[in-house]
């Protein structure tokens, strides 16, 4: 007889500790994706010469890595000693590595992102605004070439933990999250500029969520016995909804996606808000199964017992 | 990214040429009384705050579990009158979480056992060190710590450097430079670094911390604040291979004595973390003491987590340039 | 601090040019973990004593700076504890310098509602004056059958067993020669 | 022991290391318990008949150490025909008397002495009007009573059936496996391994110890309990010899100092007796009463102690001419100790209160009756480290929130002066093995903060300065007392100066001035002095031996360089025992203090407790008494007849030998005897201090279960020196009650809920511990559920870092006889879930419950058992 699947713990207390990060993680998870993606968007409008997806894409990016750099900062516990990032450059700790990509590509898509401002402004700005101008499109392309690694390097950290949920899906994590950064950075593309100019977002909307999706089915069977996390409680819920606007949007943006603005800019709001949810619910699973000693316990035992 | 050999001096490996023997702690649970004055020397010599007065229920622990207030810990489990023989062959405490239930949650709410969970779970021997034969109870207790890996990830994904590899081999963080970034706290597999929140007004709130092993008493050819005081030698200091010989000795000696139960924790440098600097003899299966059962460092996997990194980031480029791919409509 | 060695001490060029590739030991040593020193090395002087709390006699240093207690451990001279503590014991230095410890004379005036403070040599005039009040109000010289008795039972003491042996004998020596002989000690209980 | 004396416990460890075998009997299953290698679960209050069992059991197989036995053993020697055991007589010994509650012990004496006893004994002086008697075992501490002589009728045969060992066999023989599985719960086969394990592990080759705290002495027959482990280490030889003896062990820091410098009201230093009304009238007649000089041992020198303390405290004023000024002492004739003066209190004969560093609010028995006694004072002085419950009882104590007692009703005026810590003070503490140890000053104390030694010596220096002159008599003793000590950092009396005054000093002759080395250079002409002569010593050639601090790596395992242990630096006690009466050593492996034929002289690993030049061949003149009339084989040199006593013929107040009575609230009747409980107790019945009736009272299942109070290893006593403590308050935060799983059933509790606990003085709330630790136990046919409340906590004062209701407030107070020390481990009471009502609702719910158990003040204060009608 197969003896019933019970564990010990220490008073149901959790093993590992839950990362200490509030909100500000998954909210830096989406939008760091989405100025990577909008990078690579922003790069290729600008090689192709579509000035609207241009400027989308470079405003996002800027509004990413500006808004994913202060949420980093507000989560840390000694905010002020944010450059202390800068003391190493440690390829075993993905956060530095992180660090070193945000800082690198964050002023690059900012000069790029500043120069599409600068240029709605009302007036000209003298001489910086032509060195800004000037500046704007080789900035735009290095910026891009960081994005692979500003996209999928948040994948790793959270992959290299002790955190159930999240190490166990440590193969697909960077897949999962390049996909949702690609979807999102798509998404805001339909939302902000002109049909004429979205296809490759629309592209990169579909085959990002196309990814994620098909990512998150690989990853679910990684996770073993921790992927029930991602269909329980607040995390379940998220998941539920990344889902549900993540095909909703995809289905929108094939459907109708390049026929009605209306249409592209909703089915690129749900890929966006699919993103977040995406990124929050993996978040959440992890937390979840860093409090349930179960996740540590369970399969460690396992593991023991087979070998 | 690691040796992973056996031979691990991960002092010499972060570059100490100096470095003296590697130091670390043995702690025997099958003498431990639980009287806490490790808790009590760790915190007095450290300086770290009180960190909360709730009755938690969990035997005589009132501390819960490590934390960045406490850096030494004390485990109570009472194992119960059992039936002998009976069922399978992993003992299981009153202790014992049953299934699919809610995550362990909030340690404030205090635990509450479930006696009709506990029935009929069985028991290996009931006569050992720890045990009353008479009563057919157990109270085990042990005093956790910091178990200052060879391959330890808190290190290694530390950011700023404020977690450092010291001379003794320990690891240690750096009051002065760590921001309080928090990404130790999960990477721990043993769950013991963590951020202090509060109280307001109390040294080093906002970055992690841990046990230092007394960094600073080490310096001086001190013995750690709990191992000094520790009345029984439940937790002895000392060099690492030595206490290895001594904790191998002891665990023969149990189980000459009958003591089938005693087993070492941390002490094999084969294991997931390349063996602990501060390891343990358990008198039970280490998760009834609150320990993984079989921890690996995080980074060991970092390797292929980089590898699959650029994979995606190669996809994502890819994907991007053949969005493009005759996209002026 | 210059900029010149602001960068020589820049962890990642550490990094560089040490042993310490990856960063996780010399390379990220700040200068203040550099001059770490545990705090009984600059104590200014250390003194030998023995726990207050229970009657093992558990040997114990205290080590003083600036006239402050600053960290109480075992001694581990000592043939009782060899150096070892208990929970309570460990935590003396807390018990001397503890958060809730009163270093003023408080004061309740009869039928008060609350402390009030009071010089020190003040409240001993009016302790002392108390002592010869009940004293002299019940003094007893003799029983009923004359045997003498030469005391007062109005004035009582109870004292804790943490009290030196120094100080019982002078209290058992005044309370005696002024007749009060309900002096007890936790001895009894 | 490793609960409340952890540190020690590493011995008992280092042992167990080492092959020893650790026992644990306790009704509570402790962390002493976890690592023991067997631990007995025990009914409180029923040790006697546990103890006695293990007696029965080295009696009836012939495991006692017969050679011991004979030689350093009363056993041979031969009672008076007179005795009547306490089973011919229902549970009373010969002599009591009903209407006093107490003995005539004449009838208890050896053959031939028993005139003498009567009329030479203090114990039948201090029986006299009012009822209690005055006197305190605390006195016998260091001996036995006095004998009239030291010759007495011995049969080494041990066959006669009057011989003290015949009268064992035939006490014990009803202590059988059956009966003690009876009274105390401990089945047949549990005992069985215990008795076999002790005797295995006594005799030649090994020996066992026994150690004990207030487990065993919080008891209405406390002493009794230490007399039934006596009489088991005597008979299997484990006194005066390595890893034997009874071991008390102290809670507190100089416990042991406050009983050798006694602030104890029946005792003079080194436990000379405080002198009583009407036998001391003056000094010849106060030592005739101490002893004799027919009898053996150094009690005869007793003149030269008493002497030399009245040349210590009042010097030059002390002369021959006044009796060395003898009579300047207060007189004794009734019990003072504390309880009794608790309740002179609630009856307004006490105006003012010193507390000490000690907190009665919390701390002791009743702790409602201790408040309300304090209400009644004029003037309170608390000296403390921190604002403890009993400086504040008037402000915020339970009594305020019941609306029992009302602030501004309070008249007490209270002085709070903080005390200083002992970092900030010299001075030397006695630990619990008799060694004195020197705690030097690190820093001036803070603030207002002063010693105990700067407030006497300045309120006897004020007090003085008030009476400078007086003419009264009662005042003369003040006034001439010697009171001048050297100041140090400024005002602070010398505590070296003090110590040097307790070790004493040659007062006139060639080494006038100089240290006495010993107190057998003390004079009873008054040409020395000295405060404490066991202390004597302890300053010998002008070097404090007590701070003496040579590493204990650096010396042998007996480290006598370390510290100083009284008398006269001997580590254990009567090691003369530990050789054969030829002096050899029963074996080499336990070998100790042995006598060296060649140079004629005791010697070994410690300071021979025995005269050094004495051959163990010696036998005295007939007649001689004192220390040369001990024989070179009498190795018990503080007894009277030179021997240790198995059974007391005098000295004890509620029998020779221990008898198991029930605790004064007991669940069941007493198994043994219809006498059901201790019918010499001290009692104290009166509203504020109730019984709840015992059987065969009825009443008694209103209150069905045994109470029972102890210690945390995170706590010390009533938490005056913990609970301000954030690390120690943070481990153990809140009271609590430790039940049985089957008890929480019965009752309903769950674990971390609330529980009610109420006895007939008061009730209290506790968080629930449910816990398999705490086991039922089968005791005469029925289940007995025991809680355990660790005494810690308590309410106001504020500024605690925790507290909560006081374990203490729902014990009552009766008192061993010999003592005076309370019964506060094993009371009756009810257990519901949830928490207790408060404000006056609180006295309504407990008077409900007295109401129903029809408890009035007499309830539990009848002395003798009415004899129930037989089946």
């Amino acid at each position: 007889m197969v003896p019933p699947a019970t564990f010990t713990s220490y008073y149901g207390r959790p093993i590992v500790k839950a990362a200490p990060w509030q909100s500000d993680i998954p909210a830096y998870l989406f939008l760091g994706g989405l100025a990577a993606g909008s990078s690579l968007l922003a790069a290729g409008a600008d090689l192709m010469n579509l000035p609207e997806l241009r400027r989308v894409a470079r405003i996002g990016a800027l509004f990413g890595a500006a808004a994913g750099s202060a949420a980093l900062i507000h989560d840390l516990g000694r905010p002020a000693r944010f450059l202390n990032m800068m003391r190493t450059a440690k390829p075993t700790s993905p956060m530095s590595v992180g660090t070193w990509i945000l800082t690198t590509f964050g002023p690059l898509a900012g000069m790029a992102g500043a120069a599409e401002v600068a240029a709605l402004l009302p007036f000209r700005i003298p001489i910086a605004g032509r060195l800004l101008d000037a500046a704007a499109r080789p900035a735009g392309l290095l910026a891009a070439a960081l994005a692979p690694g500003l996209a999928s390097y948040t994948g790793v950290l959270l992959a290299d933990t002790a955190t159930p949920a999240w190490h166990a899906a440590h193969r697909e994590l960077p897949l999962v999250f390049v996909g949702s950064a690609a979807a999102a950075a798509g998404g805001l593309g339909m939302v902000g500029a002109r049909l004429s100019e979205t296809t490759p977002a629309r592209r990169m909307a579909v085959g990002g969520a196309v990814l994620a999706f098909t990512m998150e089915l690989q990853m679910e069977r990684s996770m073993g016995l921790s992927a029930e996390t991602l269909h329980s409680g607040k995390a379940g819920r998220l998941f539920n909804a990344s889902r549900g606007l993540s095909i909703a949007g995809a289905v929108g943006t094939v459907a109708l996606g390049g026929r009605n603005r209306i249409a592209a800019a909703m089915s690129g709001a749900a890929l966006l808000a699919g993103s977040v949810c995406t990124r929050f619910a993996i978040f959440e699973a992890g937390q979840a199964s860093a409090r349930d000693p179960r996740y540590t316990v369970i399969p460690q035992r396992e593991r023991v017992t087979r070998s | 990214m690691h040796g992973w050999s056996t031979a691990a001096d991960p002092a010499r490996d972060t570059g100490w040429s100096e470095a003296p023997a590697r130091k670390g702690f043995f702690t025997d649970g099958s003498v431990c009384i639980g009287c806490k004055a490790c808790e009590v020397a760790c915190k007095e010599w450290n300086g770290i705050p009180e960190d909360g007065l709730q009755m938690l229920g969990m035997s005589y622990d009132n501390t819960g579990g490590l934390g960045a207030s406490t850096w030494r810990h004390v485990a109570f489990i009472e194992q119960p009158r059992r039936p002998v023989g009976a069922g399978s062959l992993t003992p299981l405490p009153l202790v014992a979480a049953t299934h699919g239930q809610e995550a362990g949650g909030d340690p404030g709410s205090g635990f509450k056992p479930d006696y009709s969970a506990s029935a009929g779970a069985s028991s290996g021997p009931q006569d050992t060190a720890a045990g009353s034969a008479e009563t057919g109870i157990r109270w085990l207790m042990s005093s956790d710590v910091c178990k200052h890996c060879t391959h330890a990830a808190c290190l290694d994904v530390c950011p700023t450097g404020a977690l450092m590899r010291t001379e003794f081999g320990t690891v240690v963080v750096q009051d002065d430079v760590c921001n309080g970034c928090g990404y130790c706290i999960p990477a721990c597999p043993f769950g013991v670094i963590d951020r202090r929140e509060g109280p307001a007004g109390a040294r080093n709130v906002g970055i992690a911390q841990k046990c230092t092993l007394c960094y600073d008493r080490l310096r001086d050819g001190m013995s750690p604040a709990c191992a000094q005081a520790c009345p029984t030698q439940s937790i002895q200091y000392g060099d690492l291979d030595e206490l290895r010989a001594r904790a191998n000795h002891r665990v023969e000696e149990l189980h000459a004595a009958g003591v089938a139960d005693a087993r070492l924790y941390g002490a094999d440098p084969d294991d997931g973390i390349g063996g602990a600097g501060a390891f343990f003899l358990l008198l039970d299966e280490p998760e009834v003491y609150g320990l993984p059962p079989d921890p690996v460092v995080t980074t060991r996997d970092l390797p292929a987590m980089w590898r699959t990194a650029a994979i995606a980031g190669a996809t994502l480029l890819a994907g991007a340039a053949a969005a493009f791919v005759k996209a002026r409509s | 601090m210059s900029i010149r060695t602001r960068v020589r001490q820049w962890p990642v060029l550490r990094q560089l040019t040490s042993a310490d590739h990856l960063g996780r030991g010399t390379a990220v040593r700040s200068a203040h973990t550099e001059d770490l020193a545990p705090r009984t090395r600059t104590a200014d002087r250390m003194v030998q004593s023995v726990c207050p709390y229970c009657a093992v006699g558990c040997g114990q240093r205290v080590y003083v700076k600036g006239e402050r207690v600053i960290q109480i451990e075992g001694d581990p001279d000592s043939p009782i504890s060899r150096g070892r503590l208990c929970p309570k014991g460990s935590a003396s230095e807390q018990l001397v310098n503890g958060p809730g410890r009163v270093t003023t004379v408080k004061y309740r005036r009869p039928f008060g509602t609350d402390w009030e403070d009071l010089p020190i040599e003040r409240a001993m005039e009016m302790i002392a004056d108390r002592v010869l009040d009940a004293r002299a109000r019940n003094w007893e010289d003799a029983d009923d059958e004359g045997n003498p008795l030469h005391r007062t039972l109005g004035i009582a003491s109870l004292g804790g067993a943490t009290l030196d042996n120094e100080e019982n004998y002078l209290i058992k020596k005044l309370f005696t020669a002024i007749g009060v002989v309900q002096v007890e000690n936790q001895a009894r209980i | 022991m490793a609960e409340c004396h952890p540190v020690g416990f590493q011995w008992v460890m280092e042992a167990k290391a080492r092959g020893a075998t650790i026992i644990h009997v306790d009704p509570r299953f402790t962390r002493t318990s976890a690592v023991a290698d067997l631990y007995l679960p025990v009914r409180a209050g029923s040790d006697i008949a546990f103890l006695g069992g293990i007696i029965n059991y080295i009696l009836t197989n012939e495991k006692y150490f017969r050679e011991y036995v004979v030689s350093y053993t009363n056993a041979a020697t031969i009672v008076s025909e007179d005795f009547q055991d306490a089973d011919q007589l229902g549970g009373l010994f010969s002599g009591f008397d009903p209407k006093t509650g107490t003995y005539d012990t004449t009838s208890w004496a050896y053959e031939g002495m028993e005139t003498a006893a009567a009329a030479g004994s203090r114990v039948v002086a201090r029986r006299e009007p009012p009822a209690q008697p005055g006197g305190s075992g605390h006195e016998f501490g260091g001996r036995g009573t006095a004998l009239p002589h030291s010759e007495v009728r011995r049969d080494e045969t041990l066959q006669d059936p009057f011989c003290v060992f015949q009268i064992l066999r035939r006490h014990y023989a009803r202590y059988t496996p059956e009966m003690v599985e009876r009274i105390c719960g401990v089945p047949p086969e549990q005992l069985a391994k215990v008795c076999e394990a002790v005797t295995a592990n006594s005799g030649r080759e090994r020996t066992t110890a026994w150690v004990y705290s207030v487990g065993w002495t919080q008891h209405s027959v406390g002493v009794q309990y230490i007399r039934g482990a006596a009489i088991i280490q005597l008979l299997l030889g484990n006194i005066g010899r390595p890893g034997g003896g009874i071991l008390a062990l102290r809670g507190h820091a100089s416990i042991q100092g406050s009983t050798d410098i006694p602030t104890l009201f029946d005792l003079l230093p080194a436990y000379l007796p405080m002198p009583s009304a009407s036998s001391n009238s003056n000094l010849a007649g106060y030592l005739a009463a101490i002893k004799s000089e027919g009898q053996k041992g150094f009690w005869t020198a007793a003149d030269t102690y008493m002497v030399s303390l009245l040349k210590a405290w009042w010097g030059e004023a002390a002369t021959q001419d006044n009796d060395f000024g003898f009579d300047w002492l207060p007189r004794i004739n009734a019990d003072h100790s504390n309880y009794q003066t608790i309740v002179n209190m609630l009856d307004d004969k006490v105006e003012g209160y010193f507390l000490l560093g000690q907190n009665p609010a919390v701390g002791s028995s009743n702790g409602k009756m201790q408040r309300l006694a304090m209400s009644h004072l004029k003037w309170l002085v608390v000296r403390d480290l921190n604002l403890i419950e009993s400086a504040a009882f008037w402000k915020d104590g339970p009594e305020i929130a019941t609306g029992e007692m009302h602030t501004e009703d309070i008249g007490t005026e209270v002085f709070f002066l903080p005390a200083a810590a002992h970092t900030e003070k010299d001075g030397t503490f006695t630990q619990t093995q008799r060694l004195l140890q020197w705690h030097h000053k690190a820093v001036d104390p803070p603030g207002d903060c002063r010693s105990e030694l700067h407030f006497f010596f300045h309120l006897g220096r004020l007090l003085r300065e008030r009476l400078e002159t007086s003419a009264l008599a009662r005042d003369q003793p003040l006034l001439r007392l010697a009171w001048d000590y050297p100041m140090v950092d400024g005002d602070e009396p010398d505590a070296a100066a003090v110590l040097q005054e307790i070790n004493g000093r040659h007062l006139s002759g060639d080494r006038a001035g100089q240290m006495l080395r010993s107190f057998v250079e003390m004079k009873a002409d008054g040409s020395t002095s000295g405060g404490c002569w066991i202390y004597t010593g302890v300053y010998s050639d002008g070097v404090n031996q007590s701070a003496r601090r040579k590493p204990g790596s650096q010396q042998s395992w007996v480290a006598p360089e370390w510290g100083w242990a009284w008398p006269m630096n001997r580590r254990i006690l009567y090691n003369r025992a530990s050789a054969d009466p030829d002096g050899k050593p029963w074996s080499q492996r336990k070998a100790y203090v042995w006598w060296d034929e060649v140079a004629g002289s005791w010697t070994g690993h410690d300071i021979p407790d025995f005269q050094v030049n004495k051959a163990p061949s010696f036998r005295p003149e007939p007649g001689v008494g004192g220390p040369d009339g001990l024989a070179g084989d009498d190795p018990f040199i503080m007894q009277a007849d030179g021997k240790a006593w198995l059974y007391a013929p005098s000295g004890l107040l509620d029998g020779p030998l221990p008898v198991h009575y029930e605790p004064l609230e007991s669940p069941v009747r007493n198994a043994m005897h219809p006498q059901q409980a201790n019918p010499t107790r001290e009692m104290f019945p009166r509203r504020e201090n109730l019984t709840s009736p015992s059987p065969p009272e009825p009443g008694s299942d209103v209150y069905p279960y045994v109470v029972t109070t102890y210690r945390l290893t995170e706590h010390h006593t009533a938490g005056g020196m913990s609970r301000w403590s954030p690390y120690l308050a943070e481990l153990q935060p809140e009271f609590f009650c430790e039940v049985s799983p089957e008890l929480a059933a019965e009752r309903g509790l769950e674990h971390l809920g609330w529980a009610t606990i109420v006895t007939a003085r008061t009730a209290v709330e506790a968080r629930v511990m449910v816990t398999d630790r705490v086991t039922p136990l089968v005791a005469g046919g029925r289940t007995i559920h025991q809680i355990g409340l660790p005494y810690h906590w308590g309410v106001g004062g504020g500024s605690a870092i925790v507290s909560g209701d006081s374990a203490n407030d729902v014990m009552g107070v009766a008192l061993d006889p010999n003592v005076h020390i309370q019964d506060s481990k094993a009371a009756a009471c009810d257990i519901q879930p949830g928490r207790r009502p408060t404000g006056p609702a609180l006295p309504r719910y407990v008077e409900e419950y007295r109401r129903r158990a029809g408890i009035t003040a007499e309830t539990g204060a009848t002395r003798v058992t009415p004899r129930e009608e037989g089946p």
